[in-house]
């Protein structure tokens, strides 16, 4: 073996990714099923001349990391669904003000305080539509302790990139497990735009990349932030021309690049009758389901979305090839299911398949349920 | 005997927006609203330069600097 | 082991007996050997204290899903755990016991298990080293003397790995005394 | 004060005639010019609220953040950089109400940041509501029977939450606010000046404190500084308010390889 492998869980492989991709500011608050990452931090960062802050909540973790991010470093917080409800705002506000952010949630399950302990898909939907207004994300969903490691770097970058906040979509499963790691991946490191010309400068104009550049508070270029609707200068306008064309830019600087943001991971989709269509933990009982529907002849294949959001129908479209049964098990009720019934309205026989009793769903499960459903 | 100081007041009319806080903190009643409820200067030349009217103005629109005579 | 070289373990017991570390002790012997692990366990406050389980996969190749589903080997040292965590065995699985704290569980019969294999190993334990400290890793070498799912070399750098100096001599003959007792079985162990 | 502070082609300042606001920023920018600080490492954090706005009339680095939230933002900032000077302009009802628990905390963690309260005993933003600053009995829009509740002592609160560094002044005393607010500027560790501000337009009005000059000169009426308040007795000083320095004492870091100020 040429590669180093070791044994990380994956709350410690979010932590290390992050710092691979050069995150230096934690901040954060305790919360099951998140905890180790905080704890990790607090010994990590002054390990690496980074700061880790405990904060009194979620809502001041996510603002102190925007302060962080806007004073040029590169920023991660750790939650759950309730902590990530309160930080809804900050998110909002991150997006609006173009802050580089990371967050991680790791799904437990909800509704309110829930069951801490136990795994869902519940807040799929909340980091997409969490926080009021129109608004755009980038969410990223890892479906194993090394994809935790990858994608939180990914995130990163992503988010330094594209001055947005980007969300890393994982889950109790996945933060607890342990597997070994392959500690050769390679790092990988985007930096921020800076601007270079003080005189005129203008913190919200932008080239044809749609992403301005931006000045770290303290660098002389007397910048200014605000979450109101604001235009160039970022000062407050109530100037509707100004506010459709903020608006219209947060969200095609992402749909410009979805080349660079969207991933899928596909398996034998060419020739399935039925095709999986999951994200994070549900798509490793997939792909055992798949394994086993292949090995008694049936054509199964598999498509997870390792990119959640943005969630492009043509590309989902296009990736599907022409399975006429699409199953979508996931960990709730119904919501990734909603978005895969947009993108094949009738033209495909579309299947929630919902589990939402702290388990996970397991291949047999999986095959049980074809079986039953006659599918 | 001292001269006596003079001082040239400077009023931004864009930036100013009539409050009367200049004519209440005057020690020397320079300043009043008029009948068209608009500032007005009326004494200047009574102005002592304490520059109370100047740090009290919410709207940044009052200077008050000596003026040196040569 | 089946036959797609896929391994399941699933250790119950009570908060605090260290059966977590245990498998994390075996996944780090496996990884050394070039081997895909998943180890996980049931998190909160029941794990501190109340009944605890931990599980691990090994495998020659890539693992998709991490957890058990179908156990070669379920090792139980507490009633309460085989109670709660005994269910989800099959004729392939191998259910090991501790019967010198445990009442040996009716509802195992041939039909339902491979075999059950109900060991002393507490008593054994304080009996010899007058301390219960170590059970996690004399369960260890049971399974190892079940399964030689490991080298046993590897296996004692893993344990060494982990365990702090001043309890790594204890813990090393906790190690052999598993396997002792899995060899001499015939005498001590009580099979279905 | 420095006019280049100003930045003048985002004035007139959207407040009401005769608030207090421009008066608390005034004396923040001199603050400022008089210690010669280095502009480009100025750094003004605000929340939502009238007070709010005012760093965006500056020419430093402003920062306008969700209502309560400047102090978490102001600490993110703090931390990342230990070089600049991380000024917060709150409201009474943004830093003490919606605000408040980041208030207190970063309070206890003494983060060397400013805290300058503009405080109007009101929200005006949003047409006079009461804060947690409104005196008793006083009339707003949501009491309009007159206010059942007590209000904080900003300064007691963040003393007791471990402020090394509390002050109150009243706009009406320019110079000791100045004073005051370049003590808190220079203060090694957390510091908090309750700015006292009038609002005309709403508590004024409401409470019958008559215009806003009139607002602004019986600050000399109500107001004790507090070496004076010292001398009298708790019956002479019913119903004033003291001015002054409450806290001033040396942070006590603790000894941390984790702190950045060590590790710069």
């Amino acid at each position: 073996m040429s590669e180093m492998r070791v044994l990380m869980q994956g709350n410690e492989a979010v932590a290390e990714g992050a710092i691979a991709a050069g995150v230096r500011f934690y901040a954060g608050y305790p919360i099951t099923p998140s905890s180790e990452i905080a704890e990790i931090m607090a010994k990590r960062m002054p390990q690496v001349g980074g700061t880790f802050m405990q904060m009194e909540d979620e809502i001041a973790s996510i603002m102190a990391i925007v302060g962080a991010s806007m004073a040029g470093k590169k920023v991660l917080t750790a939650t759950s669904g309730p902590g990530f409800s309160l930080m809804q705002e900050g998110l909002g506000y991150a997006c609006m003000v173009e802050a580089p952010i990371v967050i991680l949630d790791s799904m437990r399950y909800g509704p309110s305080t829930g069951m801490a302990t136990k795994v869902s898909q519940m807040d799929l939907m909340q980091t997409r539509w969490g926080t009021h207004g129109d608004h755009w994300v980038i969410v990223l969903s890892p479906a194993s302790v090394e994809e935790s490691y990858q994608l939180t770097m990914r995130a990163v970058n992503l988010a330094e990139k594209y001055r947005n906040p980007v969300i890393v979509l994982s889950d109790e499963t996945i933060s607890h497990l342990r597997e070994p790691i392959d500690t050769s991946i390679p790092k990988a490191v985007v930096d921020r735009r800076l601007p270079t010309e003080k005189a005129g400068y203008l913190p919200y104009k932008t080239d044809e990349t749609l992403v301005p550049t931006i000045a770290n508070v303290g660098t002389g270029f007397r910048t200014s932030f605000t979450g109101l609707v604001h235009g160039e200068s970022g000062f407050q306008t109530a100037n509707g021309h100004v506010a459709e064309a903020l608006v219209e830019r947060l969200r095609d600087k992402l749909f410009n690049n979805l080349d660079d943001i969207i991933q899928f991971e596909t398996d034998r989709v060419e020739d399935a009758d039925i095709l999986f269509m999951s994200f994070g933990i549900t798509a490793r009982g997939v792909s055992e389901a798949v394994e086993s529907l292949r090995s008694h002849g049936r054509k199964a294949g598999s498509l997870r979305f390792v990119t959640l959001f943005p969630f492009d129908d043509d590309r989902v479209r296009k990736a599907a090839g022409n399975a006429r049964t699409i199953v979508v098990p996931e960990l709730n009720s119904g919501q990734l299911v909603l978005l895969v019934k947009r993108v094949f309205g009738d033209s495909r026989k579309v299947v929630p398949m919902n589990k939402i009793n702290g388990d996970l769903i397991s291949p047999q499960e999986i095959l049980s349920f074809i079986r039953e459903e006659n599918l | 005997m001292p001269e006596k100081k003079t001082f040239k007041i400077t009023h931004n009319r864009n930036w100013c927006k009539n409050c009367g806080i200049c004519v209440a903190v005057c020690p020397k009643k320079v300043y009043e609203i008029d009948r068209n409820d608009r500032h007005a200067i009326i004494n200047p030349q009574d102005c002592i330069g304490c520059q109370m009217c100047v740090e009290h103005c919410p709207d940044f629109a009052l200077t008050v600097e000596e003026v040196k005579n040569e | 082991m089946s036959n797609d070289n896929r391994f399941e373990l699933r250790m119950t017991g009570s908060g605090g007996q260290g059966l977590i570390l245990g498998s994390i002790i075996l996944a780090e012997a496996a990884i050394m050997e070039g081997k895909i692990v998943t180890q996980s366990q049931v998190y909160g406050a029941e794990a501190r204290g109340g009944t605890t389980k931990a599980e691990l996969v090994i495998s020659n190749k890539h693992i998709a899903y991490p957890k058990v589903t179908d156990p070669d080997l379920l090792a139980a040292v507490t009633n309460e755990g085989l109670r709660q965590y005994g269910g989800g065995i099959s004729r392939k699985t191998e259910v090991v016991i501790d019967s010198s704290a445990m009442s040996t569980p009716d509802f195992l019969n041939e039909e339902n298990c491979r075999g059950l294999l109900a060991l002393p190993i507490r008593s054994t334990l304080i009996s010899r080293f007058r301390s219960e400290l170590g059970l996690n890793i004399a369960l260890l070498g049971i399974i190892e003397g079940l399964t030689a799912i490991v080298d046993v070399e590897t296996l004692r750098k893993a344990v060494a790995m982990h365990i702090k100096k001043q309890f790594l001599d204890l813990n090393m003959k906790a190690l052999d005394l598993g396997m002792e007792m899995v060899e001499a079985q015939a005498k001590t162990g009580i099979r279905i | 004060m420095r006019p280049d502070f100003l930045r003048s082609e985002r004035l007139p300042n959207i407040w009401c005639p005769g608030c207090g606001n421009g008066i608390v920023l005034h004396a923040l920018l001199e603050a400022i010019d008089q210690l010669q600080l280095d502009p480009d490492k100025v750094v003004l954090v605000s929340g939502i609220g009238c007070s709010s706005r005012a760093p965006a009339y500056t020419a430093f680095d402003n920062v306008h953040t969700l209502h309560g939230r400047a102090i978490p933002v102001a600490t993110g900032i703090k931390l990342a950089n230990p070089d600049l000077t991380v000024i917060v302009v709150t409201g009474d009802g943004d830093g003490s109400a919606i605000g408040g628990n980041h208030l207190i905390h970063a309070a206890r963690r003494d983060v060397d940041i400013t805290v300058v309260v503009f405080n109007n005993y009101n929200y005006g933003m949003t047409g006079g509501q009461a804060s947690p600053l409104t005196p008793s009995t006083s009339i707003t829009t949501t009491t309009p029977n007159g206010n059942l509740d007590r209000p904080f002592d900003l300064v007691k609160l963040a003393a007791g939450a471990g402020a090394t560094y509390a002050a109150r002044s009243g706009i009406y005393f320019t110079r000791h606010l100045i004073d005051h607010l370049k003590k808190a500027i220079t203060h090694d560790g957390f510091s908090l000046v309750d700015a006292v501000a009038q609002c005309p337009t709403y508590f004024g009005r409401f409470n019958k404190k008559g215009s806003a000059g009139q607002m602004v000169t019986s600050q000399k009426d109500w107001m004790v500084l507090k070496s004076v308040a010292e001398k009298r007795t708790p019956e002479e000083l019913v119903g004033k308010i003291i001015i002054g320095e409450f806290v001033n004492i040396e942070r006590r870091t603790p000894a941390s390889a984790g702190a950045p100020k060590e590790q710069a």
